[in-house]
This record gives structure tokens, C-alpha cells and sequence, in this order.
């Protein structure tokens, strides 16, 4: 085993983990950060995010605006003062990715362009073209081979995080294209690994967004928090679940049934005129429009497609221009995978699982109960995104955070040392999967995960689903244990093996969401339950805690919620409204 | 970083290039199937005269350059990857044909 | 680590792409050719009108009408790959592509209709 | 549901002298891509083999190959416009194999550090560059490359020279010497002006054909051919 010594490791090799190699680089050029990533970063699934990043910089926006929408979008379930500090700090990140090239779209005066995204009440989000993600992305990775002391392992899987006394002390990673077992041993690590969407059948993730960073902590002691508020995104392609950018709706585009009707109104959203406005209609948060597809399918108004039911997604009356400059990214996908010119037809969409609001606890500083551990970026629950994510907040989070956990840090690893004596490695945990002669298909445990969160822990929830989604769980886990049986028992680039430990992680990924949705009794934001339909906050406003138990289910806790400025009131969106002027 | 000297050659390279593509069809035509063309007088005429030299030096000059640079190219592409030796001899044989050119139309009055 | 690498020999047959630039790229052998035949005609127009009718008389051999033939397919696939990569090669024009492609083309026909009348 | 044949190219570090092909019947719907052909055979019949992917929706760059002979992103090129097969996919030309489809991209990432992409600002100004839509106009096709490494095994003169710094680099080089907001021209001018810089290129063009992005990077690397024989010839006028 090879023993890498350095003073931070950065796992994840994303938005958030960029930022935070970078922010850690720049605190001082002396300190060792190792970026340790599964793929080669810009391979990372920020890549995919499509709509923009919110960032007040109107003159008709506010501070205030951006916090009010953030905290009545996450349902109340924010921690506001976290809220607070990002808002503030968002404008300024995003200017920063300017000055580092990111090609954000201007206005003809040269100015940065902003547009509507649901939830949002005013235009705030800074976009590239529908590339933002992408875009942001690359802008961060080409930059950060600027600095010297930022040493990249690309393609190492992080397998373990090793934890003594409460302390952390380093990672162990697999060097995928010679499966060797590297140890990373270090004075602070950051976490910053992205989601789990990929624990359900229909996403719009990656391949690579299986909730290891989570699953890491998690085993390692830190609890998870919220993992019951899973966001679906209400328009992508039935079947795949490519996104088709809320940004669609931004710009103008609207949603019809397969009667042609614009059935949000229907459901707290409206009324349709005068239309466009924000916070309205088309322009409502996720959650709302997710459930409100579930409805119509219910009440039959859905079209069926090979894929499953839909519902149309119509840009046409954007016209050619509009949807070329803005939205080339989808108008290709759109051709590509589901054979529709948007330009001239509309595209059936449905919801699919789109991003995980929960994940690894920290406080403001991404700081997590263990010392020295910290986390940022969609694996991790800082607190911004309740009960509902707002769309473009989660791109800037991931470099307002990345920011913050790469600062702290490095400050932690400037005063700290390293732990004496050799670290406690469970080699055999990650080795005996290549000895298994017994057990099942990994596909097959892997489908029956997804199948039944697809099912059972889906955006309507009962007490008998859920019941029985837990107990699944269990069994899975339990079968994972009694072993896996892989085809390949070699160690150069052994992806199998890897999907392997994934699935590990998954699994009680996924265990922790059920639960957690079992607990929370009540709905609120993304988490809707069909038996207490009404949103309780003398029973419910606070956060899930989960606590790994070993090979029995996590135990749920609970945590206050931190209120500042805006008490729990009714989340309201449509009602009568001034019309918007999309630019 | 040690600088390429290609630019030299590239530049002469495309100038052969732009000069072969507008006059090589004509040329060629005339030279292989028009018996009528480039009778005596007319040819003498046109190396007598000035314009009609340089005429004369830039099809033949850059021409050489133009084919021996791409000659030297496909070699590498064939998988012969000559040194920098070989290299010069291709420059070096376009340069020594559009000397002769010049030294010939020089005298030519 | 152990990695393998494919070797390159005869990668030109792998894709018809491929085979187009060699044919580009062979045009230079007759471009080649027919400088040095000129040089050559040169040479025998300085000595005197005999040597230089020589030299055109050398020009209707079967031989000479071989190499001007193909000479002349590979110089006009020659003009129309320059003029197509055209817009690549020129610095940044305010013109669509297509108009560069097109201009070249039509400064080729200009360039041929000249010298046909004029030679 | 109609069967068709995928031939696979096989590579074990561990245990292969010398690459071999395999083939498998694989079922697919007409909504099926090569990625997912290939997605099956490793669920279902043979979990050992060996490719990387990702997003699944052509931005990430992970899983290009060559099907058929042309680079393409897998994820993009539909089973049932290969029918009746067989489909040939190989690992990307020009690249060491590491083992089977995956490729070893060192070679490209160091070469990304050496053409500095990333903006070298003359001074940083108090909020936003402004940019016009023009100026961005200038640098942002070639922005959108997402590293995927098509053109690389598009490009034969990398294949007969690796130290050649390719199409995907060069074109990025340019993206940033393009960028308004850039000051930087004059250390890139360095790796342009190599032998293995812009001049490695022979304008094969195939590059540009084979981008699923749009992004032109053959057009990159002749323009800058140009930059370089300015730079050549003015360098005796500057000071």
C-alpha cells in the first residue's frame, strides 16, 4: 500500500471540490492540497447543470429577495442564518468565475445577462447559454492547473475515510487503472463527492452520482441530515431522464397536457394571466410542479409515450432565434435522444429524481461533527436548500461553499498535525470482493435498489410504502453482505468492482432516506406524504438527523431549525401579479 | 521553448499553395494538351520581360517550395520520419531550383 | 503502469477520409514535376529557339500527356480542397465561410479563363 | 426488439500480450445508444468489461470511442442507425490502451497545463469584464470543447508524433488568447510557435468533422499558424 502524505485531500473532483483546492491553494501556496477524484474533474457531473446560477446583482433585486425566496422555496426547513451568509456571498463568487473566464451571457452593452428560474422574483440567474454547468465547470478546472500546489490523482476512488478519536486523519483510495490501494494521510479532508440521485431508476445524474462522499461520512460517523427531501425535476425525457433545462421555462416555455391545457393552474399556480410572472405558472418552484404532473397523470390527463406517461414541455412560441441562442444545449438533446425539433414540436417531459437537498451535516464553515472533516457541494446539508431547492441556487452554492470549505480547511491544516501512528486500514472490507465466489449479480441488487425507491419512496409517500421500502432496504444491504459475485476479479481498472463499493455506499445511502421519510410525518417542500398531507411545524419544523448503526437501520434524530428573520408562514406562488418582461 | 523556423517555409509553402491552385489548372492545361500555346516568340517575350520574369520565377519558385514542403510531410506520414538533415535538403533543393530560375531568366535579355 | 499501443501503419487505409488528404497531399509530387519541367523549358529557352522546340516537341510525347493528365486531376483536386479549407487558413473574416469557399472557386475560374485566353 | 452483434475490442493489462476482439448478440429498442448496448453486456453478460462513461448526455466527454471506425461518443450514436451490425468499437485511435475501451489521457491533460487555459488577467477590474456578445463571439465556439478526445484520435499526425499538441489543446489555447479579458497571448505564443505546436498540424481537417460539439479546432490551429509567422517575422520591429 502507498502512503501519500499531504496536508489537505479534496475528494471530488467537481464544482465544489475545485473551488475548495483552489480557495485552500490560494490561503497559502505551501500547503499540499491532493485532489482525489474517480473521474478526471471535468468529467465531474457539475458538468451537466444546464440552467445558471442565482446571484443579486438587478437593481430591482434585493438581499433580502434572494433570502426570502431561498427560505419560503426550502419550505422553511432552512437554516437561515446559513441562508444569510450565502446569499451574501453569492454575487461575489460569481463575479469571481468571471474574472476566471467563465463565459456568462451578456447583454448587448456587455453587461452580464441574468434570467427568471422558478421560484426566484426576480431575474437573478447568471447563465451560459443552457451550459452553465458546464461552463462553470471547465472555468474552475482549467483554472485550478494554475496552481502548482494543487496535485491532482484523477481516477482514484475514495473508498475509506480514516477517523481516529473523532479526528480525521486521511483517505484510502483506489488507484482505478491499477487498482492499487493508495493512503492519503492528512490533516483535513474535504468532502465534496455530489448526490445519490443515482439510488433511483429515473434521474437526470450522472453514472457517477451514487452518494459515496455520503455513504463515506456516514459509515465514519458524521449523521446525514434531511435525506428525505429528494428534489425531482418536473421536465425531463420520460425513459432517460436527460434534463431539459428549467431555464426552458425561464425564457418563456410552457407546460400543457395532453389536451393542450395549462394544467398548473389547476393547482395553486395560477391564475394563467397576466402571463409571464414570476413565482407563477411555468415559473413555480420544482416541487409544486413535480406533484402537480402526478396529479394529472392520476386524473388520466397525461400522454403516453413508449417511455411512460409525459406531459409537453412547448418553446415553440419562443421562436427559432430565441431557443438557438439560448437553449442549444437542449434543443440538441432534445433532437438527439428523444427525436423532437423544438422548434417545432413540443417535448414530452416528465419528472425525474434530479438532486439530493439532504447529505452530510456541517454548520456554516462546512464543518462537519468530525474534527477536521469538512463538506460542501451537494453531498453535503450546510443548511440553504430545506425542504425544496430553488433552480440555480445549487450552482452557486457549490463555489459560495467550496470557498468556505477550502478556506477552513486550510486553516485547520496550518494549525493542525498529523495523527501519529499507522492508520487503521480495512484493506479486506475493499479486497474480499475480488475473492467472492458466492453471491448475487451486482445488476441485480442494484436494480432492486432503484426499483423500489422508484416505487416506494417516490414524490407521493405513505406509511405502508415506506414501511416496505425500509425492510427492502434491509434485505438488500443484507444480501450485499452475504456477497456479491463479480466477473472480474482483476485489478487494473476494475469498474465493476468499483460499482460494487458504490453500491455499498448506496444502499445505506438509501436506507437513511427512507427512514428519514418514514419519521418526518408530515409533508413539507419535496416530500410529500399522502397520509399527513398537511405541512406540521409544532411537530416537523426541524431537521432529520440519521446515524449510521452498523448493520442495523440508522437511528433518526431530530434538530432544530435556525430561524432568523422569517418566521413559517403559508408558501404561497401564482395569485394575481404583475406581469415580467422576459429579456 | 525552442521557436520553429516553419514560418519561412509555411509562408512559402502558401504562397505555392495559392499560386498552384488559381494557375496550376491553366497551366497544366496548356502545356500538356494546347500544342498552340507557348510558341517561341510569345515565350522569349514573356521571359524578356520583367513582369513576365518574376511571372516566371514565382511559378517555378513557389511551386518547388509548395511541393517539396508537402513532399517532405508525406514522408512523415508515410511513417518515415526523416531528421532534420533531409528536412533541409527538400527546402534546400526548392531553393536551388528557383536560384537556377533566377540565374536562368537573368540571362535571358 | 502497463498499457498497449496500437501501431499506426497504413492508418491512411483506415478511413476514406483519410485516403481524400493523401490524395491532397500527393498533388504536391506532379506540382513537384511540373515546376522542374518548366525549370527545364526554361533552360532550353535560353540556350536557343532549336533546343526550346525540342523541348516542346517533348511536350506531345505519350509519356508528357500521361503526367499532364494526371497532373491536372490532382492540381484541380488541389485548388478545391485550398479554396475548402480556405476559411480555416485566413485569418478572421467578416464573411460567412461559404462566401470564402465560393470567392475562391470564382478567383480560380477568373485565373483560368485569363490564362486560357492570354497564353 | 431486434438483436444486434457489438464486437468489442479486449485489452488486459494483466494478462493480454495483445488486443483480441469479442463479440456478444446484444437485444435493443430503437431508443437505445451504443453506451447502453455496451451498459448491457456489462450488466448482463460479461461484467468485466472495461469503458468509462458518465453523463450520459454528450457534455461530459467520458465515452468516446470508435464505432466503426469513427470517433464518436457513444452515448450519442443510436444502436438502430448501425443495424444490422455488426458494431465494431474500438478504443480511440492514437491512445495507449489502458484496458479495453479505456484509454490513458494523461498525454492530453498535461498537454491542457502547458497552453495555460485559464485567463492571465493584465489587471483585475472592479466588478465584470464588459464584454459584448461580439467580443465573445470571437472565443466561444471553441469554449464549448469538452475534452472528449475525439479529434485527438481524428487526428493521424498525433498518432505519428504524440508530442504533437493536438487539436483539443490548441483550440483551447485559442479560446483564451481570444478572450477579451486575456492577457496572456505572449506566454501561449511560446507553445504555439514549437514544432510541436501549431506547426504539427498538416491540416488533415478530420478533426473538425468528427467535434459533437461544433467546435472548429482545425480552424484554431491554422489561424494561429498565422499568429505564429507574425510573430515570427515582427518580432524584429518589437522592442
Amino acid at each position: 500500500m502507498q502512503v501519500v502524505q499531504t496536508d489537505i485531500v479534496v475528494v471530488g473532483g467537481g464544482g465544489a471540490g475545485l473551488r475548495a483546492a483552489i480557495a485552500a491553494a490560494e490561503r497559502d501556496s505551501k500547503l499540499r492540497v491532493a485532489l482525489v477524484s474517480k473521474v478526471v474533474p471535468m468529467r465531474s457531473h457539475t458538468v451537466a447543470a444546464e440552467g445558471g446560477a442565482a446571484g443579486v446583482t438587478r437593481e430591482a433585486d434585493s438581499l433580502e429577495q434572494h433570502f426570502l425566496d431561498t427560505v419560503s422555496g426550502g419550505d422553511w426547513l432552512c437554516d437561515q442564518d446559513v441562508v444569510e451568509y450565502f446569499v451574501a456571498h453569492c454575487t461575489e463568487e460569481l463575479v469571481r468565475l468571471e474574472h476566471w473566464g467563465c463565459p456568462w451571457s451578456r447583454l448587448p452593452n456587455g453587461h452580464v445577462n441574468t434570467r427568471f428560474f422558478g421560484g426566484m422574483s426576480v431575474q437573478r440567474t447568471w447563465f451560459a447559454a443552457d451550459r452553465s454547468g458546464f461552463h462553470i465547470l471547465h472555468t474552475l478546472f482549467q483554472t485550478s492547473l494554475k496552481y502548482p500546489s494543487i496535485k491532482r490523482y484523477d481516477e482514484f476512488f475514495c473508498a475509506e475515510l480514516l477517523v481516529d478519536d473523532g479526528r480525521v486523519r486521511g483517505i484510502v483510495a483506489i488507484e482505478i487503472a491499477t487498482g492499487n490501494l493508495f493512503v492519503f494521510e492528512a490533516k483535513a479532508v474535504v468532502l465534496a463527492t455530489g448526490g445519490a440521485g443515482r439510488v433511483y431508476r429515473q434521474n437526470t445524474n450522472a453514472g457517477t452520482v451514487t452518494g459515496d462522499g455520503m455513504g463515506l461520512a456516514f459509515r465514519a460517523g458524521a449523521p446525514l441530515r434531511d435525506m428525505e427531501f429528494m428534489q425531482w425535476h418536473p421536465t425531463c425525457l420520460p425513459g432517460t431522464g436527460i434534463l431539459m433545462t428549467e431555464a426552458c421555462r425561464g425564457e418563456g416555455a410552457i407546460l400543457v397536457n395532453k389536451d393542450g391545457y395549462r394544467y398548473l393552474q389547476d393547482y395553486g399556480l395560477g391564475p394563467v394571466d397576466p402571463w409571464p410572472r414570476a413565482k407563477a405558472m411555468e415559473l413555480g418552484p420544482r416541487d409544486r410542479l413535480s406533484q402537480a404532473f402526478c396529479h394529472e397523470q392520476r386524473k388520466g390527463r397525461t400522454l403516453d409515450t413508449p417511455q411512460g406517461p409525459a406531459v409537453h414541455l412547448d418553446l415553440r412560441h419562443l421562436g427559432a432565434k430565441k431557443i438557438h441562442e439560448r437553449l442549444p444545449l437542449i434543443t440538441e438533446a432534445a433532437k438527439t435522444f428523444a427525436g423532437v425539433d423544438a422548434v417545432k414540436e413540443p417535448i414530452p417531459v416528465c419528472p425525474a429524481v434530479h438532486y439530493t437537498m439532504g447529505g452530510i451535516f456541517t454548520n456554516v464553515r462546512c464543518e462537519t461533527p468530525i474534527a477536521g472533516l469538512y463538506a460542501a457541494g451537494e453531498c453535503a446539508s450546510v443548511g440553504i436548500h430545506g425542504a425544496n431547492r430553488l433552480g440555480s441556487n445549487s450552482l452557486v452554492e457549490i463555489v459560495v461553499f467550496g470557498k468556505v470549505a477550502g478556506d477552513a480547511a486550510a486553516g485547520y491544516a496550518l494549525s493542525g498535525s498529523f495523527q501519529k501512528g499507522p492508520p487503521n486500514v480495512a484493506e479486506e472490507g475493499l479486497t474480499s470482493l475480488l475473492s467472492n465466489d458466492k453471491g448475487e449479480r451486482l445488476a441485480v441488487l442494484r436494480d432492486e435498489m432503484r426499483d423500489t425507491m422508484e416505487e416506494n419512496v417516490g414524490i407521493y409517500r405513505d406509511e405502508p410504502g415506506l414501511r416496505a421500502a425500509c425492510a427492502k432496504l434491509a434485505t438488500l444491504r443484507e444480501r450485499y453482505r452475504r456477497g456479491v459475485r463479480l466477473d472480474d476479479r482483476s485489478r487494473a481498472f476494475n469498474t465493476e468492482w468499483l460499482t460494487a463499493l458504490e453500491l455499498g455506499f448506496a444502499l445505506e445511502v438509501a436506507e437513511a432516506m427512507a427512514h428519514g421519510a418514514l419519521a418526518r410525518r408530515e409533508s413539507r417542500g419535496a416530500h410529500m406524504r399522502l397520509d399527513f398531507e398537511a405541512r406540521n411545524d409544532d411537530a416537523f419544523l426541524k431537521h432529520t438527523l440519521a446515524r449510521h448503526a452498523g448493520h442495523a437501520a440508522p437511528r433518526i434524530e431530530h434538530q432544530p431549525v435556525t430561524i432568523t428573520r422569517s418566521r413559517p408562514r403559508e408558501r404561497h406562488y401564482g395569485g394575481e401579479g404583475k406581469k415580467a418582461t422576459l429579456t | 521553448m525552442k521557436r520553429s523556423n516553419k514560418p519561412i517555409f509555411w509562408s512559402l509553402f502558401g504562397a505555392g499553395g495559392m499560386l498552384s491552385a488559381l494557375v496550376g489548372p491553366a497551366l497544366i492545361y496548356k502545356t500538356g494538351f494546347s500544342s498552340q500555346a507557348l510558341g517561341y516568340e510569345r515565350a522569349l517575350l514573356l521571359a524578356q520581360n520583367g513582369f513576365g520574369k518574376l511571372a516566371i520565377l514565382a511559378v517555378i519558385g513557389l511551386f518547388l517550395f509548395h511541393g517539396c514542403h508537402r513532399l517532405y510531410h508525406s514522408l512523415h506520414d508515410f511513417g518515415i520520419h526523416v531528421g532534420p538533415g533531409l528536412k533541409a535538403a527538400f527546402h534546400g533543393f526548392a531553393a536551388a531550383g528557383t536560384l537556377a530560375a533566377a540565374v536562368l531568366l537573368a540571362h535571358i535579355s | 503502469m502497463k498499457t498497449y499501443i496500437r501501431p499506426m501503419s497504413g492508418w491512411w487505409k483506415r478511413n476514406p477520409f483519410y485516403l481524400w488528404y493523401m490524395l491532397r497531399e500527393a498533388s504536391c509530387v506532379f506540382i513537384t514535376a511540373y515546376a522542374l519541367m518548366l525549370l527545364w523549358g526554361l533552360y532550353r529557352l535560353q540556350q536557343s529557339r532549336i533546343q526550346y522546340e525540342e523541348w516542346r516537341e517533348s511536350l506531345s510525347s505519350p509519356l508528357s500527356f500521361a503526367f499532364h493528365a494526371f497532373a491536372l486531376v490532382l492540381v484541380v483536386y488541389h485548388s478545391w480542397t485550398w479554396f475548402k479549407i480556405m476559411p480555416k487558413t485566413l485569418p478572421r473574416m467578416p464573411l460567412p465561410d461559404g462566401l470564402v469557399v465560393v470567392g475562391g472557386v470564382a478567383a480560380v475560374v477568373a485565373c483560368t479563363t485569363a490564362l486560357m485566353v492570354l497564353i | 426488439m431486434n438483436t444486434i452483434t457489438i464486437e468489442c475490442l479486449r485489452y488486459h493489462p494483466e494478462s493480454d500480450a495483445e488486443p483480441r476482439f469479442q463479440s456478444w448478440p446484444v437485444p435493443f429498442t430503437d431508443d437505445m445508444s451504443v453506451l447502453q448496448g455496451l451498459q448491457y453486456i456489462k450488466d448482463h453478460l460479461d461484467g468485466s468489461l472495461t469503458f468509462r462513461w458518465s453523463c450520459r448526455m454528450a457534455i461530459c466527454g467520458s465515452c468516446g470511442a470508435m464505432v466503426n471506425g469513427v470517433p464518436r461518443l457513444t452515448c450519442e450514436t443510436f444502436l438502430r442507425d448501425l443495424y444490422p451490425g455488426p458494431v465494431r468499437i474500438e478504443p480511440l485511435n492514437h491512445f495507449p490502451i489502458v484496458r479495453d475501451l479505456a484509454i490513458d489521457q494523461a498525454d492530453f491533460l498535461g498537454k491542457l497545463q502547458s497552453v495555460k487555459p485559464y485567463i492571465i488577467p493584465d489587471a483585475e477590474p472592479q466588478g465584470t469584464y464588459l464584454q459584448t456578445p461580439e467580443q465573445m463571439e470571437r472565443y466561444y465556439q471553441y469554449s464549448k470543447c469538452i475534452n472528449c478526445l475525439l479529434c485527438y484520435a481524428a487526428c493521424p499526425q498525433y498518432g505519428l508524433n504524440d508530442r504533437f499538441t493536438g487539436p483539443a489543446a490548441l483550440a483551447l489555447l485559442h479560446r483564451y488568447n481570444a478572450d477579451s479579458r486575456d492577457a496572456g497571448k505572449a506566454e501561449r505564443m511560446e507553445v504555439v510557435n514549437t514544432e510541436d505546436g501549431v506547426w504539427g498540424c498538416t491540416l488533415v481537417g478530420y478533426c473538425s468533422e468528427v467535434c459533437p460539439k461544433g467546435v472548429d479546432p482545425a480552424r484554431a490551429v491554422n489561424q494561429n499558424k498565422i499568429e505564429s509567422t507574425k510573430d515570427y517575422f515582427f518580432r524584429f520591429f518589437r522592442k
